[in-house]
């Protein structure tokens, strides 16, 4: 059951659960050099939402793999590492760098993030930039690549399908939406960066719906992502076809989401007579086959 | 982490509250600090994705319990409000680094404004039970936002500044700071909004007197996670964002970069 | 201070109060002939928001006209009529069929319904084919056209810029984003028309974020629509640069939302000692510079 | 509509509630029907931003008090569930068209199925008023779900069914609408869940018993402005769907349409 980008590298979860217990981390995106982020205030919240505009602050890859990643390995579990940039280059480059670490099982691509101004959603939002980036990336890559649409797009699954025809091993859905909120006191928008990602609750029916029309047409598996905050969220994001799902904005509201939500996962599976959770996959579709990972 | 018992919401001033609950941790043995938070969950309504950080303000050891004050200023601080003896409150922490202390200091100054002073009184206790002498400079915009002036003087003198001179000195905070005030002054702290901070941080910096600030940032997670509540700070030179919910609220004075 | 496509044609909520408080009335949206929507359910509720998927049902202009508008005449605000339909031609029809009311005022061109079939959001998601149907309608209206746009697409700013280009008076903004909610009980999509249109204050941020955008780039009056519940979400309408707003799932939750909301901007205004309402347009722009209806 | 207080929650069965509040109308001066359904409001969050429609079941005029029984099987009701005594609660309604009363009826077949049950009370009580004999026979899963039998049996016979037959005849309440049991009945009202409805009205159909079905469709805005609520219907040859919230819940059997 992976967690998202929404947990650092995560250390600090680690004082509240035992990080085993997860499916898979993903951890925050990565550049190729330093990122300082953008200006405080960088979060507001929204009706069962929030908007961030942290804009990528991370260490930089050399640090991520040196210092990061060598501290998970006790939990003997997937990592993923979310790779972002400007350029293509900067993004071939993270992923050749990342090929030297024993610790890195999957990259996902986020070429949806909202938050940087130059490059970054230009990407996300054409579907033949897109493919040149995911043929790129995997041609450098030694591990799969999972790639992280936008959901500010007309039509996901065009994107979809773009990427996938390009090679992407697995599509993560979905990013925040780009919102707005406006501090009225201040007669300005209220994040330093104007407008920001929104998460949460709120855009859940926006990722079941995303999840849903992509999973019709694409054959590679799809990791859902949007509000999850419950074992039943995450049944409904399998029952829509994802084959995975990440926790994102809960684990703000509640350190141990992640864990609580696997157990709630569970009981469900028990009070319902779910034997192989993998039936539930796709199962709210018309003509639910039943596909498995 | 737990679902603690609201034991009792008093009323103190205008739209400003002292909310008791029980503590997350057993107290008696320690495991806080003056100067940290508690990040509270408004409701399990998802009105309120975040959870909303305030200082610990005080410690009841005898009844394993915890004081903080706060401004019913948005609609989550205003729902905290409505919290009544015997209801139930998600609290997190106490979390981050509070005030530290330094066993030799001979004369603590302590500066707050507003809701800021909270933290102060903790704070107080212990420099106080160090043997630290204590000197609070506690400021408000009218008199009767006052808050906390009694337990204050509890540990020492209090000075008291009023925007509008309805009560004590009008002015601001650093206009008591001035050489006499801050002769023989070992170190200060200081809690606040931005503006007090950054001219306290001045002021005092030309006083030579070593200090801390708390910060107020707009947090998310509390724990570190979502690196939403950073604050810039210049350390070796090097001016770079850390979160203020791990490594602060408090931080030296001379490290804190006002932009 | 102009309500929403969310009031059916007013008489309900007129047993309520007295609609002659409102600054203008959206009516349903109206086609050429009668539609009788679609299977129930129609509706879902979700995290601070809503599903709905309605269908358009509504008894045809030529009833609308007879028997719906004349009754609104005794509160007198203007009328705007939203029109939808599947083909170019629809759309006309009803708009040349509208031009013999005198209880008109403007028209509303719906190209952003997601809960139709055939035909309506092709139009709202592509610019061209926008362009082209606001200036055929242009030709065909007596009365001013208002263009309500879908935030279902990847560029509502090249939207918008379309549809002014192609003569537009006004843009609505936003029509509902395409959701969908799963009932796991049933394993299959709750809504009988599988996906819906989320509203209600979880997508107040997306609609804010279009809203300045929109605003930033067009000359002609914007209205803000998305999530508004009290008299400071049309401040923060305003401030992001809307000239007018509607109010659409706050209807349901409280009959009386529009008369509230208008009390309660009033009184906002009345503490921020904002004599001249006008003066919020827009100035949470960085350069505001106080732009008039 | 407006604010109202609750003034008693009472468990009546396992999830099942009896919550009376004070009436947003004069209750002495009449202006309700049963059948009619409240639209509750939840809370004021943003969690429910849609009303939870339930029947009017009890009417207690001297205290001007209304009674509503209810199942806590979604957010929505677990959360109405949580009420006290004293809290407020918003309340639209009583809304839409009840159940007809027929001055000449001699006997009427009251039929209801689990939580449809309750708006038969009031019915039952009206139709005694005006002499009519009053037969009910009302279904549940099982016996733990029984309620409001003592209510029904005030104004005439009741018949109790239950699906697994842990008390009364063992099946659905269509096993007991023989022709025998529908002798001399001049009308019949029925409330409860569709595949129910759908069954009652073709026995009934057959028997040449003219009635009303009380249908439960999903609403919005209770008050038809969203068009949400809606159900199919035949007059006059022609179907067409029609507000269920406004022209119903409640409609003359032979215009129902189920497909
Ligand atoms: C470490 C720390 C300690 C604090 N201690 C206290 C205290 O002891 N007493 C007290 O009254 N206040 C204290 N504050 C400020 C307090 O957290 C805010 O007043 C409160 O979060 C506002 O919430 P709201 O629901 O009233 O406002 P809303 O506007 O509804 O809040 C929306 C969001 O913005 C955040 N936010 C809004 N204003 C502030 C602010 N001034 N500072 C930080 N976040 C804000 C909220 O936490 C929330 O995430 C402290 C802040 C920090 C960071
Ligand atoms: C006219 C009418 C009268 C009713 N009278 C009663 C009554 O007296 N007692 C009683 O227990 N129930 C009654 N119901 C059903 C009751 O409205 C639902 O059980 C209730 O709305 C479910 O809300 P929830 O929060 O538990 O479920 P949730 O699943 O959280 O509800 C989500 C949304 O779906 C709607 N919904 C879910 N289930 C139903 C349903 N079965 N019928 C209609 N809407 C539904 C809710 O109103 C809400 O809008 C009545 C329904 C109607 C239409
Ligand atoms: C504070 C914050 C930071 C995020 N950082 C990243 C990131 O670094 N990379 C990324 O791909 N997505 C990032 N996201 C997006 C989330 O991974 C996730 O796609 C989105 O928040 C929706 O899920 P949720 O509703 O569960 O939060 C971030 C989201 C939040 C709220
Ligand atoms: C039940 C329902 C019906 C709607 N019908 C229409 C419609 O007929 N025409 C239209 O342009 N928009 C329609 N809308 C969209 C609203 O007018 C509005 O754009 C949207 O709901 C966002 O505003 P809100 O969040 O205030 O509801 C409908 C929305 C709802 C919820
Ligand atoms: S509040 Fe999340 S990192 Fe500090
Ligand atoms: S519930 Fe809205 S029209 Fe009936």
């Amino acid at each position: 059951m992976p967690a998202s980008g929404c947990f650092s590298f995560g250390k600090e979860v680690a004082a509240f659960y035992d990080l085993s217990v997860l499916g898979a981390i993903v951890v925050k995106a990565t550049t190729l050099d330093e990122r300082q982020g953008n200006k405080t205030p960088r979060l507001a919240e929204t009706a069962a939402g929030m908007l961030n505009a942290i804009g990528l602050q991370n260490p930089g890859v050399e640090r991520v793999i040196e210092t990061e990643l060598p501290p998970l390995r006790k939990y003997g579990i997937p990592i993923i590492v979310n790779v972002a940039g400007n350029a293509m280059e900067d993004y071939v480059q993270v992923v050749e760098r990342l090929n030297d670490s024993p610790d890195v099982s999957a990259i996902e691509l986020n070429i949806s993030c909202p938050n940087v101004k130059c490059g970054g959603i230009q990407f996300g939002t054409d579907p033949e930039m897109a493919a040149s980036m995911v043929r790129a990336v995997k041609r450098a890559s030694r591990t799969p690549v999972i790639v992280k649409l936008s959901p500010n797009v007309t039509s996901i699954s065009e994107m979809a399908l773009a990427v996938e025809e390009a090679g992407a091993d697995a599509i993560s859905l979905i990013n925040t939406l780009i919102g707005m909120k406006i501090d009225i006191a201040r007669r300005a928008p209220l994040l330093a960066n104007g407008q920001g990602g929104l998460s949460g609750p709120a855009i859940k029916p926006i990722a079941v719906r995303m999840v849903y029309e992509v999973t019709s047409h694409v054959k590679i598996p799809v990791i859902g992502i949007g509000g999850i905050t419950t074992g039943e969220d995450v049944v409904e994001f399998l029952l829509a076809g994802a084959q995975a799902i990440q926790v994102g904005t809960a684990n703000f509201t509640d350190p141990l989401a992640c864990k609580r939500i696997i157990e709630e996962l569970h009981a469900y599976c028990d009070e319902a007579g779910v034997k192989d959770i993998n039936t539930l996959i796709g199962a709210a579709k018309p003509h639910a086959k039943g596909r498995f990972l | 982490m737990a679902v603690q018992r609201v034991l009792e919401q008093r009323v103190i001033g205008p739209e400003l509250y002292a909310l008791t609950f029980s503590a997350p941790l057993k107290l008696s043995e320690g495991g806080y600090e003056p100067g940290q938070f508690l990040h509270l969950r408004v409701t399990d309504s998802f009105d309120f994705v975040l959870r909303r950080p305030l200082s610990l303000c005080q410690v009841h050891v005898e009844r394993n319990a915890l004081t903080v004050m706060y401004r019913a200023q948005g609609a989550g601080t205003r729902r905290l409000a409505r919290l009544r003896a015997g209801d139930a409150i998600d609290v997190l922490g106490p979390l981050g680094k509070g005030f530290p202390l330094h066993a030799g200091d001979r004369r603590a100054l302590l500066i707050g404004g507003g809701i800021g002073v909270p933290p102060l009184v903790e704070l107080a206790r212990h420099l106080h039970a160090q043997g630290s002498e204590v000197v609070s400079v506690i400021g408000f915009q009218t008199a009767d936002q006052i808050i906390l002036r009694e337990e204050l003087k509890a540990y020492g003198q209090v000075h008291l500044v009023t925007d509008d001179g309805t009560e004590g000195v009008r002015g601001r905070v650093t206009d008591v700071l001035t050489p006499e005030q801050c002769e023989g002054v070992t170190r200060y702290y200081a809690c606040g909004p931005t503006p007090m901070l950054r001219a306290v941080q001045t002021v005092l910096r030309e006083r030579d007197i070593p200090g801390y600030l708390s910060l107020e940032e707009r947090m998310g997670c509390g724990i570190g996670i979502c690196v939403g509540c950073v604050h810039k700070v210049r350390r070796e030179g090097r001016e770079s964002y850390v979160k203020t919910c791990v490594e602060g609220p408090v931080f030296p004075a001379e490290e804190v970069v006002f932009s």
